[in-house]
């Protein structure tokens, strides 16, 4: 499979009349991109607005991130098995506007969270504060249920990013980067001698506000499942859950799967990347002793030398990353796991509740509980009331003039476990 | 009837009738939870939800087997791992009074979504 | 407990039913007991039957004691 | 007024340059100098701080009269009202490395300003303030006063003007044991993929988020002759005398009981039942030696096969007690049964 991505750098994102990039800047259609996402007739209104790093902007609840793109050559535009018919993800050519991201908004229950900065302290610990963000606020009318009211949402975003992704059709991009990997044979004749390595990337698979689509498919309903890595980084994979703020991944980071792209500038050189095993989450231990189960017999039935291991989300999952895990290494296969840590508010608490042994190889993307001290901004998108969740997580949290603590799992990919952000936790 | 629900919201014990309801805070009904995997229930659903911010939730449904058979080690040990864990990001939280309708409704939504998933399997 | 009181140089044995915890507190000596809510009785059984039960396992509880080990011991 | 910092200086009697093992009993004093090694630490300050006095006590006269040496020098430190409060360093000195652990801690505990000292990674005190205090890591002896120092002065000047403390490593102080959240220049996918590569290739690699290591302690030694024995009897599991005279804590117990059991037979209901919180109770109140197997015991003492069963029997619950009280509970059990002379143990747990 080849897939070529061609970026075009964006370095500013304006509103107009028509949709186009001219030297780096997009332009975004603000009315046609609003009457686009009216014919769902479900939505009641749109809001549009831009925020750019360094802006003393607050975007909160982020529902989802996806970067705009359009696909030029092989395959079909648009998120295949969503929002166009069915189709092979990964091959031909696709045209990212590189620096800039759809960020959806709304809430779907009150309690949502998920904030992102632009500026200051909270800007450190998120990535999406160095995008260019086209901000969604969906409103929906009256009498819809929530499942139904989260699937307008993820579909409005993904139609944007598709609307805005067309700017990008007859532009030569800045930079063009090529995914190739052929079938485990071919590579393996290619590389006799590397070791074998694959990806499991774990995806919460739970119900409402805790789901994952790849293709289309609730993922809650599969066996685990073999995916080339350019399917992945060609919309193959969706992100339907939006209460895990700062571990959840976005679907802008499934397209830009960070373990995936290092993985792959690896591959030929150090290892053989044979592909990602995409295991679900499941709520009962029934499916957790499956999931893992067939996850390892998968990695054995592939050969694979080694594995890394990501997880999303925290507290049940934990669970199922340690199955994994321990079901590896005593299969004789080495991992890596990727996982967020709780040490409690100071820092001070045992990280783990569930420990393993075999556990000797752990990323640490962040402790969850650590506190940020953020301003209070100069303009908020979205909803204003979701501050107060925010800003009420305990007494005190709250200064006089606006300040306020949160908790790092209240900022959105903080604690990204595909490892897409640069935090982590030392001993001091 | 295979499983039993334990749950302090009071939406599940409307729906079900297989609910031991537990008036009080989700500690108590985790507490409730474990004292069943200790006489030998086996855990059908996993203690904790999956995101950080339903941790906080008021409200908490979980899905135990109807059945008494020998202690499960393992299950014991996932519920006081996962006790120890909601103490740990709780203790100096407060409850989320305000939205607690929409907890109540995810909490339902979840149990739900784990039930149609154990739903003709093993 | 356990560790801090082996560490005064008496022998310990832990009687406990969740075996994996007693080892990851770091018992040396274990004895496996029945269940949770009556680790050393079985209210299923005869009352002179249970005492016998329990005057076993605290024998071997007893004899463990007397064991020199090296290492942590399932004494079954 | 000077704008530098003020240090309030902790040192012993033999620092304090008042002399050495016999004068170990000396009572707490304070001078407003800098005595022994404050007055090198100062220099390493750089103009940015003053030491502005010196608290001096006896190592003896600390570990003996804890309550009044701290609450002395509580009130020095309350009138001085430093910025930043140093002690040591201790090297391996077991007494004054207590000492200063001792102050420290209270010191940050109660004023809630910045403490440092140094310590020989060995010194009893350390395990006491390692969390509250930055403890410089030292050398087991004097000798290591010129290295010292001016790690001591970095950190205390980092410190006291609220600038970002490194690493242990950098700095040299003792990991504290907190996990510190930072933003590091390689994205986690990126040392994930690092790591992986060094597992494969057998090269060394640190992993970010190491499992707890269980401290192991060596097994004691087997008991000789079980029929000269004494035996004592404890659990975990909430047995206690009727109306729980102690008030043990269903869950989560902040304390532990001892009962005089030389007397019984058994622990029969309803003298006894569980206050338990984390097992049903209907067995444990039915039959308590169910838990706590006293009757049994009893039967071998009577029977020969033991010398004897401790006169008394401790109690607890272990249900969501924390892993520090158990730690306290255990140390305290276990100096008990020490001094009451008991050859063996039996814990019971739920």
């Amino acid at each position: 499979m080849k897939l070529e991505i061609g970026r075009i750098f964006i370095k500013d994102i304006q509103l107009g009349s028509e949709t186009s990039v001219k030297s780096g800047v997009l332009t975004v259609d603000e009315s046609g991109l609003i009457a686009k996402l009216k014919e769902d007739e479900r939505i009641k209104d749109v809001k549009i607005d831009v925020a750019r790093p360094g802006e003393k902007v607050r975007i909160i609840p982020v529902k989802d991130v996806i970067e705009p793109r359009v696909k030029i050559e092989g395959g079909l535009n648009g998120f295949p098995g969503v929002t166009a018919k069915p189709a092979q993800c990964g091959e031909g050519r696709t045209q990212v506007l590189y620096g800039a991201a759809v960020v959806t908004v709304g809430d779907i229950v009150g309690f949502q969270e998920g904030v992102i900065d632009m500026w200051g302290e909270g800007a450190k610990w998120t990535p999406f504060s160095q995008t260019y963000n086209l901000t969604v606020d969906i409103n929906v009318i009256d009498g819809i249920d929530p499942h139904t009211h989260e699937e307008i949402v993820r579909i409005a975003g993904l139609r944007a990013a598709e609307f805005i992704g067309q700017a990008g059709k007859d532009v030569t991009p800045d930079e063009v980067l090529t995914f190739e990997i052929g079938s485990v044979f071919e590579e393996t004749a290619k590389y006799p001698n590397l070791p074998k390595v694959l990806y499991a990337e774990m995806m919460i698979t739970q119900g409402l506000l805790h789901d994952t689509y790849i293709y289309g498919v609730n993922a809650q309903t599969i066996l685990p499942a073999v995916l080339h890595p350019n399917e992945e980084l060609d919309s193959a994979v969706i992100s339907g859950n939006c209460v895990a703020a700062c571990d959840k991944i976005t679907t802008y980071q499934h397209q830009n799967n960070s373990v995936i792209l290092d993985l792959y500038a690896e591959h030929g050189k150090e290892i053989n990347f044979m592909g990602c095993i995409m295991a679900p989450e499941h709520t009962t231990l029934a499916g957790k002793f499956r999931v893992s189960d067939y996850t390892v017999k998968l990695a054995k039935l592939l050969g694979a030398d080694a594995v890394v291991v990501s997880e999303e989300g925290y507290g049940n999952p934990d669970s199922d990353l340690l199955m994994i895990c321990k079901k590896c290494e005593k299969a004789g296969i080495k991992t890596v796991l990727i996982t967020d840590e709780c040490a409690g508010r100071d820092g001070m608490s045992q990280p783990l509740a569930d420990t393993a042994v075999e556990a000797v190889a752990v990323v640490s993307t962040g402790n969850v509980s650590h506190v940020i001290t953020v301003e209070p901004a100069e303009k908020v998108i979205g909803k204003a009331e979701s501050i107060a969740v925010l800003a009420g997580g305990w007494d005190g949290a709250l200064a006089e003039d606006g300040t306020f603590q949160c908790e790092l799992n209240a900022v959105i990919g903080s604690t990204s476990e595909i490892g897409f952000h640069n935090v982590t936790c030392r001993l001091y | 009837m295979r499983n039993i629900i334990i749950s302090n919201n009071p939406l599940v014990a409307e729906k079900y009738e297989n609910v031991f309801f537990v008036d009080g805070s989700v500690e108590e009904t985790l507490v409730k939870v474990r004292d069943l995997v200790y006489e030998g229930h086996e855990l059908v659903s996993h203690p904790l939800a999956a995101s950080l911010r339903v941790l906080f939730s008021p409200y908490r449904s979980v899905i135990v087997a109807n059945q008494c058979e020998q202690l499960n080690f393992d299950h014991a040990e996932i519920i006081e791992g996962s006790i120890c864990k909601y103490k740990k990001h709780m203790d100096v939280r407060k409850a989320d009074e305000a939205n607690s309708d929409d907890y109540k409704t995810v909490d339902l939504l979840l149990l739900q979504s784990a039930l149609n998933d154990e739903k003709g399997k093993w | 407990m356990v560790k801090e009181i082996e560490r005064y140089g008496i022998p310990i044995v832990h009687m406990a039913t969740i075996t994996t915890i007693s080892q990851s507190v770091g018992a040396n000596r274990i004895v496996p007991t029945v269940a949770i809510p009556h680790p050393v009785g079985n209210p299923t059984l005869k009352p002179e039957d249970e005492k016998a039960l329990r005057k076993e396992m605290v024998k071997r509880a007893l004899d463990a004691l007397a064991t020199d080990i090296t290492e942590t011991t399932h004494f079954e | 007024m000077s704008d530098k910092f003020k240090v309030l200086y902790y040192v012993n009697q033999f620092f304090g340059q008042i002399g050495g093992e016999d004068k170990a009993g000396i009572e707490p004093e304070f001078r407003k100098e800098k005595v022994g090694p404050a007055i090198g630490f100062e220099s390493k300050l750089k103009s940015e701080g003053e030491v502005i006095g010196t608290l001096i006590c006896g190592d003896n006269y600390f570990n003996e009269h804890k309550e009044e040496s701290l609450s002395f020098v509580m009130d020095v430190i309350k009138k001085e009202a430093p910025d930043i409060f140093v002690a040591g360093p201790a090297f391996n000195a077991g007494r004054y490395g207590v000492a200063c652990a001792e102050i420290c801690k209270a010191v940050a505990d109660e004023m809630g300003i910045p403490v440092v000292t140094g310590m020989y990674i060995e010194n009893p005190g350390l395990d006491t303030c390692r969390k509250e205090a930055y403890v410089i890591e030292t050398s087991d002896s004097a000798g290591g006063m010129r290295k010292a120092l001016p790690s001591m002065a970095k950190i205390t000047c980092k410190l006291a003007k609220g600038l970002e403390i490194g690493s242990p490593e950098e700095e040299g102080f003792i990991a504290r044991g907190m996990r510190k959240s930072l933003i590091v220049e390689k994205r986690g996918s990126l040392r994930a993929v690092e790591m992986l590569l060094k597992r494969l290739k057998g090269e060394e690699f640190e992993t970010e988020m190491p499992m707890p290591v269980f401290n192991i302690v060596e097994p004691a030694a087997a008991i000789k002759d079980l029929s000269k024995a004494t035996i004592a009897l404890c659990t975990s599991g909430g047995i206690v005398p009727a109306g729980n005279p102690d008030h043990i804590q269903s869950a989560s117990a902040q304390k532990w009981g001892k009962y005089d059991v030389s007397g019984r037979d058994a622990l029969n209901a309803p003298d006894f039942y569980t206050t338990h919180g984390g097992y049903d109770p209907v067995y444990a109140n039915e039959i308590p030696d169910r838990v706590a197997p006293l009757d049994i015991l009893k039967e071998f003492e009577k029977e020969g096969y033991i010398g004897k069963v401790n006169n008394y029997f401790y109690t607890t619950t272990g249900t969501g007690t924390s892993v520090a009280n158990a730690v306290k509970f255990g140390t305290e059990i276990g100096k008990e049964l020490k001094e009451a002379g008991v050859d063996g143990v039996i814990l019971t747990s739920t």
